[in-house]
């Protein structure tokens, strides 16, 4: 049962409307290249879910795929805000539903564990509470008031593993971020993998197969997939190319997807 | 600022007076974007608190980075040297259940009360400017047992009267500024440190909200030769001064 | 720092009265040893959390430890019941608090995530929401109601682990079961180790290290810890000393915990 | 009992019609103490299922045993084979939202609309016999798409017109029996199956409920002798009778 597919046919899975969560942090490890991807096929009403974004979200919200984003942060961190989230945030055409990074786990945990909803600490005395769709709960054992997130169920989770089987196990090397419970909150799971390689070598080290392939639907060979940012130890982040991406045109964009592929 | 030009930067004086904060065997957190933090800890490690947890958004449990990353605090040269991984929803659990000793965080507005705006400028569904977003601190801040903020910038449009937008609001324990610290006591900023090339009139000036002083004010320690070396040692290439 | 004990002074630390929650599931990888010498100290009042146990509890529970069992399942599987638990609870000195094993998880994951409760999906018609503290809580966004589990929250837990270094770093091959989440639920954490080694040795595979040392107080060094039971894959279970432990007279437990180290 | 004595034990039989029952691809869990749905989720991929996904609480997915273990279905030879790590809790998880399509569990008492009793014999607080306990049923018995129960003892104790306990309640689909199958139908459990050693007036007799028949209902097909060479192959200890 082999689930590779082209890049192109993995993007194709998603359909406009869908909800997207993306593996990785800020500029490591995310799907940096299925994000390209999806720019280029012009996905629409895109719901992204991450818990720290930049580069993906920033491309994705530049190329008009994005409706909103659940997520705790989006920017470049000591590089400076993400300018392309910003003006289609300010200019109304994607909506910014802002979390703390732990409502956003929260909200997976719920869909993971198919409940639906979590209760979650701290948060009380943000304003968030009033701007989002947040809600108050009373604990029944102690009548406690605490603060309940809704189940946030992606209808995709995309992840950038080090190595995947063609069967969609999955294996991460170090920071694993936020990414199995990505995979277990979602309906589907894409995987893209710097590379593919036998089952047998997940036979060995079992416990460090963080996505187990019955989880998954697609997977995708795409080395070098998370760069501009980094798959750490492969290679770091190239911060020239985050840089003059920055500091490109809106109107370049069409022409940036045809180069960087 | 005095005239009599220091050795030292306002990045290093606020990467030691953060450093000094920190405790032996504390678990301190710091998420993205946080240079200064990062090195801070590392200099903390180095002096009077060797058996400090480090814990990053890398999983990183007392990670021993080589050199430091300039652009992002999230990079995977920060788990060099860990024995075990501890991910960021660990860390807000941690957090969660009144663990987490010392959790770092920014704001890019932050008021008397020390409660803080990373979000908009602005309106929060039309915002003039969007922001970052809070990322950890609408949680952390009201569970972690103290939060350090940190801003490199002090003026009166960081340092505000109102909020465009509450973010977050918690457990701030001190605000570090590249001219002094605040301490948060009785429920409000008071000033608690001025550094040694500021004063109290000039962070007055700068400041949004009304001055006063902490009973226990003082003008703070300059960065001493051992921590300076310590500090070039460690952090060669200068990336605690990259907010600047 | 150091957090080597003997034995007797990390059984030590464990208090009257306490709630302990034990690792391992049933004859497997369980703190068998450590067992034997809360028995020989008559440590008394002990409320055990497990998820499915068998020699263990049962032995604590002969020995007259055990006031209470939080746990979904306690026997010896194709063995049969577990006679002195059984006698425990028929004669009422136990009290058998009864759950799903999920909801001793959803308990733990409550303590472990600081709220005072989780939602859980299933277990409705069930005679055990009546008879057992379990309760009922309304989603605060579909007004779908819920069952919610209490936080549980063990003072210890103490978990036999393959390799564990001074400061309290664990590794644990092949089944992890629910040991980390009970450490992370735990007040305090004791770890019995097979072996005792270098932290180099898991600065090469940090992801393979469930346990952090910094949420362990003790760690003992216990070659055979888990011992009738299983530490796979270093050794199988004794099946001949299990069956000869099941078929002991109530009085030869002392000569028991004399004779078995 | 027929006269004739068969090729085949009833262990045999409930291994097979239980294996028969499973499809290809399906996410499939057994529990503790099962040692007839180990070996059935083998012999079921060994024909036609072979992509079934086998979850156990070992964490394995798809664990291949070299040898069964007789005392206990926990063991780490189920990991065997095994390419990723998949917990007890994250099961749970799994069929908590939806997506376990088979379960295996057990009843000590069963009754007529599938519910069971693992709990206790007699007052819940001062029970005559305390049972092990229901471990996952009353969490998974109404989540997983379906559950097939069985129990090696067919008499009026374990098929009970009224439990001493309802322990777990939820979706059930077949209870295997060594004499049949019952298979829930408008609520009720129905006899879909006698085996052919067996008859519907013996059922009738050692059943406390009354037997109403399936419209589906049938006799078993007994083993086949690819059937049985696999199983010979597969558990030559022969620890599928274990708990007979």
């Amino acid at each position: 049962m082999s689930k590779l597919l082209s890049l192109a046919a993995a993007v194709g899975l998603i359909k406009d409307g869908d909800t997207v969560a993306l593996g990785g942090n800020t500029i490591q490890r995310s799907p940096a290249a299925f994000a390209r991807e999806m720019a280029r096929r012009k996905k629409r009403n895109i719901e992204l879910v991450k818990t720290a974004g930049a580069y993906d979200v920033d491309l994705l919200a530049l190329a008009g795929c994005l409706s909103a984003v659940h997520a705790g942060y989006i920017g470049f961190e000591n590089m400076g805000l993400a300018p392309n989230y910003r003006k289609a945030v300010e200019g109304g055409q994607t909506q910014a539903k802002e979390h703390a990074c732990y409502t956003v786990i929260a909200g997976l945990r719920a869909a993971a564990y198919g409940i639906p909803f979590m209760p979650v600490a701290g948060f009380l005395g943000s304003e968030l509470l009033e701007v989002r769709d947040f809600k108050l709960v009373k604990d029944p054992f102690t009548g406690q008031e605490v603060v309940a997130v809704q189940k946030l169920q992606p209808d995709w989770a995309v992840i950038h593993v080090h190595e995947a089987d063609v069967e969609g196990n999955g294996r991460i090397l170090g920071s694993q971020f936020e990414d199995a419970l990505m995979t277990r909150a979602a309906k589907g799971v894409i995987l893209t993998a710097e590379r593919i390689v036998d089952k047998s070598q997940f036979q060995k080290h079992p416990e460090s197969v963080a996505i187990p392939g019955f989880l998954v639907n697609a997977v995708v060979e795409l080395p070098g997939g998370a760069a501009p940012g980094s798959c750490y130890p492969l290679y770091d982040a190239n911060i020239e190319a985050i840089r003059s991406y920055l500091a490109m045109a809106p109107e370049a964009l069409d022409d940036y997807l045809k180069e960087v592929r | 600022m005095s005239e009599h030009k220091p050795n030292y930067t306002q990045a290093d004086m606020m990467t030691v007076v953060m450093a000094r904060l920190l405790r032996d065997r504390e678990r301190v957190f710091h998420g993205v974007a946080s240079p200064i933090p990062m090195v801070a800890v590392q200099l903390a490690k180095r002096r009077q608190a060797p058996n400090l947890v480090y814990l990053s958004i890398t999983g990183a449990v007392d990670g021993l980075p080589e050199a430091f990353p300039r652009e992002t605090t999230t990079d995977g040269r920060l788990l060099r040297n860990t024995a075990s991984l501890f991910s960021l929803t660990e860390i807000f659990d941690l957090s969660a259940r009144g663990q987490l000793d010392t959790a770092f965080l920014g704001g890019v507005q932050i008021d008397q009360y020390g409660n803080l705006n990373l979000s908009v400028i602005g309106d929060f569904h039309k915002p003039k400017v969007r922001l970052p977003g809070g990322a950890g601190s609408a949680a952390l801040l009201p569970t972690t047992k103290r939060a350090i903020l940190w801003r490199t910038k002090h003026d009166p449009k960081v340092f505000v009267e109102k909020l465009s937008f509450r973010t977050a609001v918690g457990n701030v324990d001190k605000v570090i500024t590249p001219l002094g610290i605040f301490s948060k006591e009785d429920g409000r900023l008071k000033l608690w440190r001025v550094f040694p090339y500021s004063s109290v009139e000039e962070i007055t000036s700068l400041t949004g909200f009304p001055i006063e002083k902490s009973p226990d004010f003082a003008v703070a320690k300059a960065p001493t030769p051992e921590e300076l070396a310590i500090l070039q040692e460690i952090d060669p290439n200068n990336v605690r001064a990259v907010e600047f």
